[in-house]
């Protein structure tokens, strides 16, 4: 018996529809596949000689300043002779893994905070909403900084999980005024009548309503997630013991290498753009088909 | 876009920039061209209050317009040039001792305020006096010594001390001397404040008077600071000896001096390349000087090094760090010569002693090494076999293969018991890029003798907090100013220090050192001085409380087609006395 | 006549009306005023009037969507109000409602099956599996054939008078007492109408129900209803007899009402009564005629009292000074 | 009135909510101002003693009732770093990134909402691609990496720009000509502007475009175009009037998080304003300096959303509250 078989509607079809579509979204998608590639590679260049390639601890015995680009070190070197190229190999998963679990998990918050905020109204809502309210209030990276300030240690770990808690107020509000608009239609008036209870009625009826909607989000917590972190990084405050792309950054503008060592600075930079942008492409190839009316005529 | 749209945004933009026009103040008065020494600074400073500045960057600009200061002192004495021997600076003559307990200082005649008032023994009584009544942080150790300041006469004060020792000399006799009239009306105020310390820490000074070679114009917050010269210097026209066969004429010899300030050093450094600025008052990471030496206007001082010794201080006060061969075998663990020649890209030395190996005169070189400049088998083989005799054991111990090291894993004490994580505390990236990485290096090296170490990059309020306040840390890597006259022998390693904010964070408290250190404390002699802290510089080497790391070149640009006669000294080119010297170049 | 399944007794529901930037709060609409119904089982009891006039409220207000601000609803001589939370579930089993817009009525993310399945899985606690016994009978009943072709399908691939008829299977799958239907008819083409209404017809024969017939439109409530009451504002100007009210029309409003509806022999010529633009204002408790000011035989007592409800007559009541 | 009157007081109360929590936070962090006045040589009595001058010894919710106590009366306290009154280099700071953000914002508006406008009358055209393509690249751009990158370009190698800070300082002295400040300011803002610019304006364009695309289904256009006008009428005074309406609302909810992009903008840009200041002072745990500055700008923001609320119901009649 196929019991909720999914045709033509289920999220994948619209996600495969927004996405194939659209060139951008084409692109976006290949920009993903292509830095998913160098995650994936990345423990096989390290494994080619961890003495040489590790990001972090790895250098090269010949080399005692930033070089640039050579057959060993297609990339160049920082100054301590380390690859850059493994580094940003080793950074892409580290994007990959704050971007996704952030987005994941902001997304998640924002959902069920938008859906239970639209759904009770009333006094759950207002408290709900003034907070969404005092974390857009204050500028985020101050903010961030100020949470991780109190935390001895500054591991990936709780900067994801930072992020994550901080990063919902904005999914939080859509969701809610889409909840508000959902809860009076008649589908659900349906359902009430025919004695469902609240949380059926939100998880039945109005949460596969919003999921298009929170993958949209997902996609724009993904972007957010991988600036941020990024602009921690190069404020120094991402995990020091991890190259990320944004540290990579941050060493070379705090060792003057900035304009000097352009094979340092510039890939690190254009990987955290293109890999937040692709993300962005397709939340935006994915809005045009939600929402009809963006489409061409 | 069409043209009604861009014509919009270009007339809200003019209207924006005619907004800011009205909002700026109309300037007053014409100023001549006149020759002004553009300097970068990287930070900007706090306070022009000299209680309360306690940044560098700071201190260059206070140090200008007072004489004395708190880093790089000089008050009633000084150091020569570049010999850094002891000489008379506000002072007439050297110290009169009367007994062990009192001493006179005779002052200069004719030294005048900025605002023309004559420099008397009155105004260093009042400062001392004030120092001691609000206990003002930065010059706490400058009256500790101290039993009561007694004005002889204008130009005579007598000084009953607690006991005669060389700190007298170092801390008292070079501290900052404020105005008497004009700070004895923020002291009447502050009295009356029910927080007076609070009042003087915070009190704004406006227009700082000084006795120094350069008077304070104005101050642009954020932005600028400018400073005039000062044709009534004491020094002014005078030649003195360098010390080292040389002689440097005082002057100033330039009409202002500008502080422009930066947000970071690549800009400034652009900044110095276009010409906007004539040097920058900081230490320049090395990966600048290739680009900076290409610059034809430029000259790059690379000689002297920098005034502060990194090293890494273990906390003693716990197992396995209170043991001496443990120390010890991590020391023959570090590569010195990885951190200068990659890290410092060659911009900087070593240092085996707690002292900065370009004051040839005090560092003794020939202290124990650990194997420095050796290779990595060979010092971790030395590593390996002295945590072994030790009693130390591991999981899996780490061996020597050829010219590689497999690194152990789970190192035990001798009592079998795991030797835990020990963890690297030390300041961001961000404030301190050779003390972070540094730090991360010597981790991984660490890990390689099966100690399982970490590193902790913090805010500097956590890490005095942590460190100095709680004294709840394992290893940190930071760095020690080191003064001219080695004092920091006494106040780094002095068991008197050991208290929960004191000095002697490591809790070293070892009789010989003691010993020999309060001896030497009271050596007058140059020379017997210099045998003092050689023999101080030993002790050290061995028992091993912290392991010196590295000193930085002090490198430094200046445009050397706008002003002439910088002088090198020991801490850059860029010092009070360059720019009490400098000349217009024609 | 037969028992009354439904009564309600003063029934009233007022909104709460803000205006202005500043909210400021301007008292509230007096939605549904004070409504006593009686509707006998087994019965269409319709409901008109013109769009505002409350008819939607009270059906909201019947199958508890909505909660009334005062008086008092019974089901079977029980009242509904006041159920603990494991009566209601009771009370839903027995009351179902059909929506107006069968393209708005169903979750555009279920299929046929759980969307019809849902008020068993509620109502009985069964799982999501093995329910297709209902499902294809109630499916059939509500003239899914064959219906097993419906099962999956999402309701973006069914049209409107199939949708309608999805809502319908759903509503009556747990077998309920009553069913408020809500312009059931109104979103669907006209060629469509007559069918549904007819499968209405025979569902309430064939399950013995008894529906709240809720509709703007004569012509359907005549061909529907056994009994029709006439709202306007908030309030019953008049109930009776089906064929009764709308032979013999008493209050004026509904005498204008009539009047509008088109015949189609054209031939006939019908007096129009024209009503005037002007309102009352429901913001205000109704103190006198609510139909004062379009009123074309009002006379100064309807400006002083609000007419009383009589009886004229065959169970034929109104509430108006002038009859 | 009681609408106006109940956001006032929520406005309150989250600020109320803001400072308890940045109070918390920063006494929740490792280490204390009191770094700055207290010298290791100190006894312990002269440094209870001192602390005590600055409030720091106090338990927690007393240094807390204080604190709200000096703030009620308009006292901020003094920076423990700058050493002068919190308010004092706030309002220095504040009006530093204002000049900065207030041109900034105004002009990425202006371009986004001209660009979207123009978009959504062009849909499905290469141009609105090329567009899209261009103003999502520099929306999701790395902003210190986009501002490094032109510093290289504009400042090293052309020499066009000055490579950082607001002013150059010889030309502010003493006997400078108020024009001379004047272009000198703008042409240290030229480089910072146009990275805020570039990097901003993707947001208002895209939301512009949405919501004229939904304006222009609306059934009143088509009323406004059967009645003969012209379509750049239609355009410009029917459908653009109406779709503005989001981009207001993005524009206030956006003051907060824009103004944390600043910090980034000024890093690298040597620009002295206020988000720079906030981290430092974060950082330094300078207590006063820091909560008083998430205070204001919390209030800046919430007064900025309030303000917007209210234009927006005046501006679309269909809105009541």
């Amino acid at each position: 018996m196929r019991i909720g078989t999914k045709r033509k509607f289920g999220l994948a079809h619209l996600l495969f529809k927004g996405i194939s579509q659209e060139a951008l979204g084409k692109i976006g998608i290949a920009i993903i596949i292509l830095f998913g590639v160098m995650a994936l590679v990345s423990p096989f260049v390290i494994n080619i000689d961890p003495d040489v390639y590790d990001p972090l601890i790895g250098v090269d015995p010949l080399i005692f300043s930033s070089q640039g680009p050579t057959l060993t070190h297609p990339l160049g070197t920082d100054h301590l002779g380390r690859d850059v190229l493994s580094q940003l190999l080793k950074g892409s998963q580290i994007a990959f893994l704050v971007g996704i679990t952030v987005g994941l998990m902001a997304t998640l918050i924002g959902t069920a905070i938008g859906l239970i905020s639209g759904y009770f109204r009333g006094a759950t809502d207002s408290l709900l909403m003034r907070i969404t309210d005092i974390i857009l209030s204050i500028p985020s990276l101050p903010l961030l900084i100020m949470i991780l300030c109190v935390f001895e240690h500054r591991g990936i770990w709780v900067i994801v999980m930072v992020l994550g808690l901080t990063g919902w107020p904005i999914t939080a509000r859509v969701i809610r005024s889409q909840t508000l608009s959902l809860r009076e239609r008649p589908f659900v008036q349906s359902a009430r009548v025919s004695g469902a209870s609240d949380w059926r009625i939100i998880l039945i009826h109005i949460a596969p309503n919003v999921l298009p909607l929170t993958f949209l989000y997902m996609t724009i917590g993904v972007t957010y997630a991988i600036l941020t972190e990024a602009g921690l990084g190069f404020l120094g405050f991402s995990d020091p013991t991890i190259s990320s792309w944004g540290m990579m950054l941050q060493w070379c503008f705090s060792t003057g290498h900035t304009f000097k060592a352009l094979y340092w600075m510039i890939p690190p930079g254009l990987s955290i753009s293109l890999l937040a942008l692709s993300f962005y492409l397709v939340g935006y190839s994915l809005e045009r088909e939600i929402n009809p009316r963006l489409r061409e005529p | 876009m069409e043209m009604k749209k861009m014509r919009t945004i270009v007339i809200v933009t003019m209207l924006l920039c005619f907004g800011m026009v009205t909002a700026l103040v109309i300037p007053s008065s014409a100023m001549a061209k006149e020759s002004t020494v553009k300097i970068g600074l990287v930070m900007e400073p706090q306070t022009l209050n000299p209680l309360s500045a306690e940044s560098e960057q700071n201190w260059h600009i206070i140090k200008m317009i007072y004489c004395g200061g708190y880093i790089d002192p000089r008050g009633l004495y000084a150091y020569t040039p570049k010999s850094l021997e002891w000489i008379p600076y506000m002072a007439e003559s050297m110290p009169q001792w009367l007994d062990d307990k009192t001493v006179v200082v005779k002052l200069k005649k004719g030294i005048k305020w900025h605002d023309g008032s004559e420099f008397t023994a009155e105004d260093v009584k009042f400062t001392l006096d004030f120092f001691g009544e609000f206990e003002a942080a930065n010059y706490y150790n400058t009256i500790d010594m101290l039993e009561k300041v007694e004005v002889v006469d204008p130009y005579t004060i007598k000084f009953h001390v607690k006991e005669k020792t060389t700190l007298l000399y170092y801390r008292t006799f070079m501290t900052l001397i404020l105005q008497k009239a004009k700070w004895s009306k923020i002291v009447t105020e502050a009295r009356k404040n029910e927080a007076p310390q609070k009042y003087i820490f915070n009190y704004v000074i406006k227009n700082p008077v000084g006795t120094g070679p350069f008077k304070f114009v104005e101050e642009k917050q954020g932005q600028y600071i400018l400073l005039e010269k000062n044709d009534d210097w004491f020094l002014k026209g005078q030649t003195i000896s360098t010390g080292d066969g040389g002689s440097v004429t005082y002057g100033p010899f330039v009409d202002r001096i500008l502080f422009k300030f930066y947000g970071n050093l690549s800009s400034a450094v652009l900044a110095l390349k276009g010409g906007e600025i004539d040097t920058i008052w900081h230490g320049l990471d090395a990966a600048f000087i290739p680009e900076l030496k290409k610059v034809k206007h430029l000259t790059v001082s690379t000689k002297p090094y920098y005034h502060d010794v990194k090293f890494a201080g273990f906390n003693l006060r716990e197992k396995p760090l209170s043991d001496k061969m443990f120390r010890k075998a991590l020391a023959y663990a570090i590569d010195k010569d990885f951190l200068i020649k990659r890290l410092l890209q060659g911009y900087g030395t070593a240092s085996d002693a707690i002292e900065n190996p370009g004051l040839e005169f005090w560092y003794n070189g020939n202290v124990e090494n650990y194997f420095r400049g050796k290779s990595e088998a060979s010092r971790y083989s030395k590593a390996i076999s002295i945590l072994k005799e030790a009693g130390y054991t591991w999981d899996k111990e780490p061996k020597i293969e050829g010219s590689r090291v497999i690194p152990g894993v789970g190192i035990k004490m001798s009592d079998g018991k795991k030797v835990r994580t020990i963890e690297i505390i030390t300041r961001t990236q961000a404030t301190n890029p050779q003390e972070a990485q540094s730090a991360i290096l010597i981790s991984q090296w660490w890990k390689k003798l099966g100690v399982d170490t970490k590193t902790n990059l913090v805010a500097f309020p956590t890490l005095i907090n942590n460190v100095w306040w709680e004294n709840k840390f394992d290893v940190i890597v930071f760095g020690n100013i080191i003064e001219p006259y080695p004092v920091h022998l006494q106040y780094y390693f002095d068991v008197k220090e050991i208290y929960q904010y004191g000095w002697n964070v490591m809790a070293y408290k070892e009789d010989r050192y003691q010993k020999a250190m309060y001896d030497w404390l009271k050596v007058f002699d140059w020379d017997e001085a210099r045998k003092g802290a050689f023999r101080l510089q030993e002790i050290l080497a061995d028992d091993l409380p912290h392991i010196p790391l590295f000193v930085l070149k002090n490198i430094h640009a200046y445009n050397h087609t706008r002003f002439k006669g910088w002088i090198e000294q020991y801490n850059g080119v860029v010092n009070k006395d360059s720019l009490s010297c400098i000349r217009p170049v024609k | 006549m037969s028992d009354v399944i439904v009564k309600t007794t003063n029934l009233t529901k007022n909104f709460p009306a803000k205006k202005g930037i500043f909210r400021r709060s301007n008292g509230c609409i007096y939605a549904v005023h004070d409504v006593n119904l009686e509707i006998p089982e087994g019965k269409i009891f319709g409901l008109v009037g013109e769009s505002g006039s409350g008819k939607t409220t009270i059906g909201n207000l019947l199958v508890r969507l909505i909660e009334p601000t005062c008086g008092r609803i019974q089901l079977n001589g029980q009242d509904i109000l006041d159920l603990k939370k494991s009566e209601e579930i009771h009370f839903r089993r027995k009351v179902q409602m059909i929506f107006q817009d069968p393209y708005e009525s169903l979750n555009p993310r279920l299929t046929v099956y759980e969307t019809v399945a849902e008020p068993l899985i509620i109502q009985e606690k069964r799982s999501m599996h093995g329910n297709e016994k209902e499902l294809l009978y109630a499916l059939e009943s509500a003239g899914l054939t064959p219906p097993q072709d419906f099962l999956y399908r999402y309701p973006h691939e069914l049209s409107g008078g199939q949708r309608q008829r999805v809502a319908i299977a759903r509503a009556l799958i747990i077998r309920p007492k009553f069913v408020v239907a809500d312009e059931p008819v109104s979103m669907l083409d006209v060629s469509i109408r007559v069918s549904v209404l007819n499968l209405m017809l025979e569902l309430k024969d064939n399950f013995g129900l008894t529906y709240l017939f809720i509709t703007h439109d004569l012509s359907i409530a005549r061909y529907m209803c056994d009994w029709l009451i006439v709202m306007y504002q908030g309030k019953i100007v008049e109930s009776g007899n089906t064929e009764e009210v709308i032979q013999h029309p008493l209050h004026p409003y509904t005498r204008a009402l009539i009047s509008a509806v088109p015949i189609p022999d054209p031939m006939v010529k019908r007096r129009r009564v024209e009503l005037s633009e002007a309102m009352e204002d429901t913001s205000k408790p109704p103190l006198r005629c609510r139909f004062y000011p379009k009123c074309e035989t009002r006379s100064p007592i309807c400006e002083r009292e609000y007419p009383e409800f009589n009886d004229k007559g065959h169970a034929h009541f109104v509430a108006c000074h002038g009859v | 009135m009681g609408y106006l009157v109940n956001r006032l007081i929520m406005t309150v109360i989250t600020l109320f909510v803001i400072l308890t929590v940045t109070f918390t936070m920063f006494r929740l962090m490792p280490g204390d101002p009191s770094v700055f006045f207290i010298s290791p040589q100190m006894s312990t009595e002269t440094i209870a003693r001192i602390k005590a001058q600055f409030g720091l010894d106090q338990p927690i919710h007393k240094q807390f009732t204080n604190y709200l106590g000096s703030i009620l009366h308009g006292n901020f306290g003094h920076s423990f770093f700058y050493k002068r009154p919190v308010l004092e280099v706030i309002g220095e700071r504040l009006l530093n990134t204002i000049v900065l953000f207030l041109p900034a914002a105004i002009i990425s508006y202006l371009v986004g909402v001209g660009l979207g406008r123009y978009m959504a009358w062009k849909r499905g055209g290469t141009s609105e691609r090329v567009l899209i393509f261009t103003g999502l690249s520099f929306w999701t751009f790395f902003v210190p990496w986009l501002g490094l990158l032109m510093i290289w370009v504009l400042s090293y190698k052309f020499g066009l720009f000055p490579v950082g800070g607001m002013i150059t300082p010889d030309k502010w002295l003493p006997g400078s000509t108020l024009l001379g400040r004047a272009l000198d300011l703008l042409h240290h803002l030229v480089s910072p502007l146009v990275c805020y610019v570039l990097t901003w304006f993707a947001g208002n364009m895209l939301i512009m475009r949405n919501s004229m695309l939904e304006t222009i289904g609306e059934d009143y256009i088509l009323t406004v175009r059967a009645k003969g006008l012209s379509e750049r009428k239609i355009r410009n005074k029917h459908a653009a009037r109406n779709a503005i309406l989001p981009v207001v609302t993005a524009f206030s909810m956006s003051i907060a998080y824009s103004i944390g992009g600043c910090v980034l903008l000024e890093t690298v840009f040597s620009w002295p304003g206020i988000g720079r200041t906030m981290v430092d002072s974060v950082l330094l745990r300078d207590y006063p300096l820091a909560q008083a500055s998430f205070i204001l700008i919390a209030t800046v923001v919430l007064v900025a959303n309030l303000i917007t609320d209210i234009l927006y119901a005046y501006l679309d009649p269909r809105i009541r509250y």
